[in-house]
């Protein structure tokens, strides 16, 4: 009786599981046989979705092993060009002498924003282009100079190998001074996390990591969302690349084959990206 | 130089950080006797000791000039010179220190541990040797059932018999000890006395004492240390002893 | 006056007391009661099963699973470079080495045991990177480097706490072993080293546990966010200290942070039995343990 | 054949001391010649007084050195009254069980990983301080500081414990003789002859707390400039290190951060050369 059970039993989990993959494996047949492992390092925007695809891949070929590292776009670039890592995430196109000195080839798979986020708490929800610029330079000190609270602005930043701090850099502030007051943080989610914390924060991050933890700032009357970015709205908006060094080859192929897949365009969308497809 | 003679020592020269400890020191020891070497704390009674089985050498700031002879199989043998082995040297020629020494082992290893140096591998030989030294140094019927037990849970005077077992082990031509009743309460030190004289047949024995009982009960003959020199002592009462300056403890 | 002065100082000597107990006391109290509900099988397993993780079928994400694996292989790598190369240095010193010889060498080992260890990880990356340039393709930082510069981190501490045992042995038990025709090098190993043991052995533990702590090194040459368990040494891999680190500025939901608060006192837990450990050996315990027949 | 046994190991033992103690020379080589670039196109000495500004081409670490030396001594500062009262707790003044106790906690700090000292940081201190001074986020010099603090401590603590209890206990006894209080002993006894034992766990804890990265980087902010007040948040030349690690060889930022590495290696040889200079000073004199 009791080996029936557990027979019966066996033979639903041995089911479920071989239909489960099966089922799952539409786009993932791709990864079918394959073993080894991929290294990955740089943007931190693209964080979540790397990770999300890794698991759904590991979970499907338990095979394969993915490592995955943030460090920044600068990093990533830098690492997969030396050969350090297979696939160097960016989250700004490699400039011209990057891409000759290292031959990237160079995969964009989404659509990402970097908007302004302050605490919930703090009631600034609108600035101007004029304002942000201001205020990253240091030249408005106090909430209150722009409809706040009689506080100081605490200004947060990323550090020069960041990709969302370059692109912000170069299309918020228009290449503007950034404030030598200014706190660094080294990532993205570490950003979010810190604004969350501090009322009186102001900084940037990538639409993808903006919830109800932290709220958006509007530049010039327009909101950093999902939609504003993919109608072209939202002017401070970005591409999600991932490099490789020349040709990508094996597991580095696949995923970045797998991420432009409909599979992977639904985690892009997912994680709160526009998808390229 | 007669025919009994065990050990020659030349012209001895030591001195410790500076101090000229041992001044020109010849003397000779006969086989199979027992000599007691008095004086005042501190003059190089023990020393003297490390001399023969060069032992002073691991002391840093130590110096030594002169010659020590052994006779080993009926030749006499340099220790000083460089073809001589020093394991060898200190295989034949037991140490017994002040205070009760037993290593961080069992009993059994502890007396089993010189076997262990040479290289011994066959157990039955080792254990036999074990228990013949045991039994020599009159132990043997007090830990014959708690062999394995830490050696340091043996009382004093049983620790001390120990160490002799440890250094009987090998069967040694030699005894040095260094004092081995001071840290002894008086039955414990009388017991060691009794086991020394059993051993005299068959070992030559130099013991460092400041017991003048004791020495005037056991030794053949009695050296006083003093001044870096060595005197002969009539054997006599003890009270004679203490008359040229020595202290009774 | 002088009553006076004698009183607030005795009161500043309690408070100074009752500050640091407190302040530690707040520390740890906070982080346990901010994280022990997180303490159970999910926290270190995640969504898999615990057997399928064990057994290295599946990967475990959103659980501590990888990050332990990748702290014990951590240790256990460092320490088995560490405490050969130690341990013969710390006798070296002890046993042979003359007295200029030893004033030089223990300059060195004061110097490497205060170079902050983040210094250490610089270089061991900048060899990485060194190697990986001129020497291999293969070699970038992983596991293997990691391992090799805590190592470097923990040496001074194995040699110097092998030295000071040895050295402060008695030296009438330096003189047993040699009266019994013992050659120097069977004085070492036969009584010196045992009769120490339980000093070296505490500061083995004491090395084990600055290995699971370090992060600085770790942080530079090889440690990542998401790895699974390392397959080879070549492979780069996840740690516990490094994953309290990277919680701390990314977190992205408050479950990940209470994983977070899961880690380090996970992390502190064995830190502590670590330490609790050393103190133990230190009394003697080993004494008994390790010399029956 | 024993001989040679034995010798050759003797060899394989300085062999081992050898590969061990290079390992010291062996990575300032590394820094100083992947430094090198760097320090002959700018001069040493200038870029330690050049602020840092890499989109000008300005690699120094100024702020950065005065960041890391800001924040170690306030810790040290910090950190010395309360080890030297705790210290003189448990040596001294308290009651015995207190003192077991005392030194029980102490002793399982040295066990506490610096990260989690970093961790609570960033979830307690943070905000209390940010609250309680109404004025920047709270990652500043006066969190990093006060958290050193508490890192560096054990270390002070348990080794003016040490000193104190080297002190010769003829000196106590004469003191106990003439009806002296425990305060008294302490302060006209203990401490005049413990006092370079004193200096020396000072300059200790000084190297602990200039050489720690993680509660530095996690809790003092990080902002590249030289802090005007203890409310500034700073860099220390640990946390540039950590925060500029990139894998470029050419880049001149990657060169920069030897520099810090050899400034701090530097720091860490006169703290050491400190340290056993008063160490010989103090066996010379010890009665």
């Amino acid at each position: 009786m009791k080996v029936r059970t557990l027979l019966v039993g066996l033979a639903v989990v041995y089911c479920t599981l071989v239909f489960g993959w099966t089922v799952q494996a539409s786009d993932l047949g791709l990864f079918e046989g394959e073993k080894g492992t991929l290294k990955i390092a740089g943007g931190t925007a693209h964080i979540p979705v790397m990770k999300e695809a890794a698991k759904r891949i590991i979970t499907f070929n338990p095979d394969i092993q993915i490592s995955i590292a943030g460090g920044g776009s600068g990093l990533g670039i830098k690492q997969v060009g030396e050969g350090l890592v297979d696939i160097g995430n960016s989250g700004r196109k490699p400039n011209d002498e990057e891409i000759s000195r290292y031959g990237l080839q160079v995969f964009k798979w989404a659509v990402d924003g970097v908007g302004i986020a302050v605490n919930p708490k703090n009631p600034v929800r609108s600035l101007s282009k004029a304002q942000v610029k201001d205020i990253f330079a240091g030249k408005i000190t106090s909430w209150k100079q722009i409809g706040g609270s009689d506080k100081k602005i605490n200004v947060y930043t990323r550090d020069e190998a960041s990709g969302t701090r370059a692109v912000f850099w170069k299309k918020a502030l228009s290449k503007g001074e950034i404030s030598s007051k200014a706190y660094f943080v080294v990532s993205n989610g570490g950003m979010k996390s810190a604004i969350a914390q501090d009322p009186n924060s102001i900084g940037y991050v990538s639409v993808g990591y903006i919830d109800n933890t932290v709220a958006a700032v509007s530049i010039d009357g327009v909101a950093p969302t999902l939609e504003n970015v993919k109608e072209g709205k939202y002017k401070v908006a970005r591409g999600l690349y991932s490099n490789t060094k020349g040709e990508p080859t094996g597991l580095a192929k696949k995923l970045i084959k797998y991420l432009l897949t409909p599979d992977g365009q639904d985690i892009v969308a997912d994680k709160g990206f526009v998808p390229v497809k | 130089m007669s025919d009994a003679v065990k050990i020659n020592v030349y012209h001895l020269d030591f001195s410790y950080q500076g101090h000229r400890i041992l001044k020109n020191v010849t003397t000779q020891f006969e086989e199979n006797t027992l000599t007691a070497i008095v004086g005042p704390s501190g003059v190089g009674k023990s020393t003297f000791l490390t001399t023969i089985n060069r032992l002073w050498e691991t002391v840093p700031l130590a110096d030594m000039k002169g010659n020590v002879e052994i006779k080993f199989n009926g030749c006499f043998h340099d220790v000083y010179d460089q073809s001589f082995s020093l394991p060898r040297l200190r295989r034949s020629v037991g140490m017994v220190f002040q205070t009760p020494n037993p290593l961080p082992m069992s009993i059994y290893k502890n007396v089993a541990f010189p076997l262990k140096l040479t290289g011994e591998k066959d157990k039955k030989l080792v254990a036999r040797n074990v228990e013949k030294a045991l039994k020599r140094a009159y132990l043997w019927q007090e830990v014959k059932d708690r062999l394995t037990d830490d050696a340091n849970l043996l009382s004093g005077g049983q620790q001390q018999r120990l160490c002799i077992a440890r250094a009987l082990v090998l069967e040694p031509e030699i005894l040095l000890l260094d004092e081995p009743t001071s840290s002894l309460d008086s039955r414990a030190a009388m017991v060691i006395e009794e086991l020394l004289l059993t051993l005299r047949p068959n070992c030559t024995l130099i013991v460092v004492s400041h017991y003048l009982d004791q020495v005037s009960r056991i030794a053949d003959r009695v050296i006083e240390l003093s001044d870096g020199r060595f005197l002969e002592r009539p054997l006599g009462n003890p009270s004679q002893l203490r008359v040229s300056g020595l202290h009774r403890t | 006056m002088n009553r006076i002065f004698e009183k607030l100082l005795l009161c500043f000597a309690w408070a100074s007391g009752i500050v640091l107990v407190g302040s530690i006391a707040y520390i740890v109290g906070y982080l346990i009661f901010r994280g022990f509900e997180t303490l159970n099988l999910t926290l270190i397993f995640g969504d898999t099963k615990p057997v399928d993780a064990l057994l290295l079928k599946r990967q475990v994400f959103e659980g501590l699973f990888p990050a332990i694996i990748g702290t014990f292989l951590l240790i256990l790598l460092s320490v088995g470079w560490s405490v050969p190369v130690g341990l013969g240095s710390g006798i070296y010193l002890a046993e042979y080495a003359g007295k200029k010889v030893k004033r030089t060498l223990n300059l060195f080992f004061d110097i490497l045991s205060g170079i902050p260890s983040i210094v250490v990880g610089l270089f061991g990356f900048s060899v990485a990177l060194f190697l990986h340039k001129h020497y291999s393709e293969n070699i970038y930082p992983c596991l293997l480097i990691s391992s090799l510069s805590l190592a470097v981190l923990v040496l001074p501490y194995i040699v110097r706490t092998t030295q000071v045992s040895l050295e402060n042995l008695s030296p009438e038990m330096r003189l047993t072993a040699p009266a019994l025709g013992a050659t120097k090098l069977q004085n070492i190993f036969y009584v010196l080293i045992p009769k120490s043991l339980s000093g070296i052995v505490s500061g083995v533990i004491l090395a084990i546990g600055r290995c699971a702590e370090d992060t600085a090194v770790i942080m530079l040459t090889g440690v990542v966010a998401t790895a699974g368990v390392p397959r080879s040494i070549f492979s780069n891999y996840e740690a516990l200290p490094f994953y309290i680190y990277y919680i701390s500025a990314q977190y992205s939901d408050p479950q990940e942070l209470l994983r977070g608060y899961g880690a380090a006192i996970i992390l502190l837990t064995l830190c502590v039995i670590l330490l609790f450990c050393a103190f133990v050996i230190k009394k003697q315990l080993a004494y008994h343990v390790l010399y029956r027949i | 054949m024993i001989r040679i046994y034995e010798k050759l190991i003797e060899k394989l033992l300085l062999f081992s001391a050898a590969v061990s103690a290079s390992v010291t020379i062996l990575i300032f080589g590394f820094l100083v010649i992947l430094g090198l670039p760097i320090i002959k196109g700018g001069h040493f000495f200038h870029l330690l007084t050049e602020p840092w500004s890499p989109y000008d081409g300005m690699y120094g670490i100024y702020p950065m050195v005065i960041g890391t030396l800001s924040i170690a001594f306030l810790g040290v500062l910090f950190g010395f009254p309360l080890s030297l009262g705790c210290a003189s707790l448990i040596s001294v003044l308290g009651p015995k069980p207190v003192r077991r106790f005392l030194k029980k906690v102490v002793q399982l700090m040295t066990g506490i990983p610096t990260v989690i000292y970093g961790f609570v940081g960033i979830f307690l201190l943070v905000p209390f301080i940010r609250e309680l001074f109404q004025e920047g986020s709270g990652m500043c010099v006066l969190s990093a500081s006060l958290m050193l603090a508490v890192l560096v401590s054990p270390t002070m603590i348990l080794f003016f414990i040490d000193s104190f209890d080297q002190v010769p206990k003829s000196y106590l006894d004469a003191v106990d003789s003439i009806g002296g209080s425990r305060i008294q002993k302490f302060l006209y006894v203990i401490l005049p002859c413990a006092w370079k034992g004193v200096l020396t766990g000072l300059i200790l804890g000084l190297g602990r707390a200039l050489g720690d990265t993680l509660i530095v980087l996690m809790i003092a902010g990080n902002t590249v400039q030289v802090p005007g007040s203890v409310m500034d948040s700073a860099r220390s030349l640990t946390s540039q290190i950590a925060l500029v690690m990139a894998a470029d060889y050419e880049s001149p930022e990657f060169k920069s951060i030897f520099t810090c590495g050899i400034v701090l290696y530097l720091f860490t040889t006169i703290v050491v050369i400190g340290v056993r200079t008063l160490a010989m000073t103090r066996r010379r004199s010890r009665p």
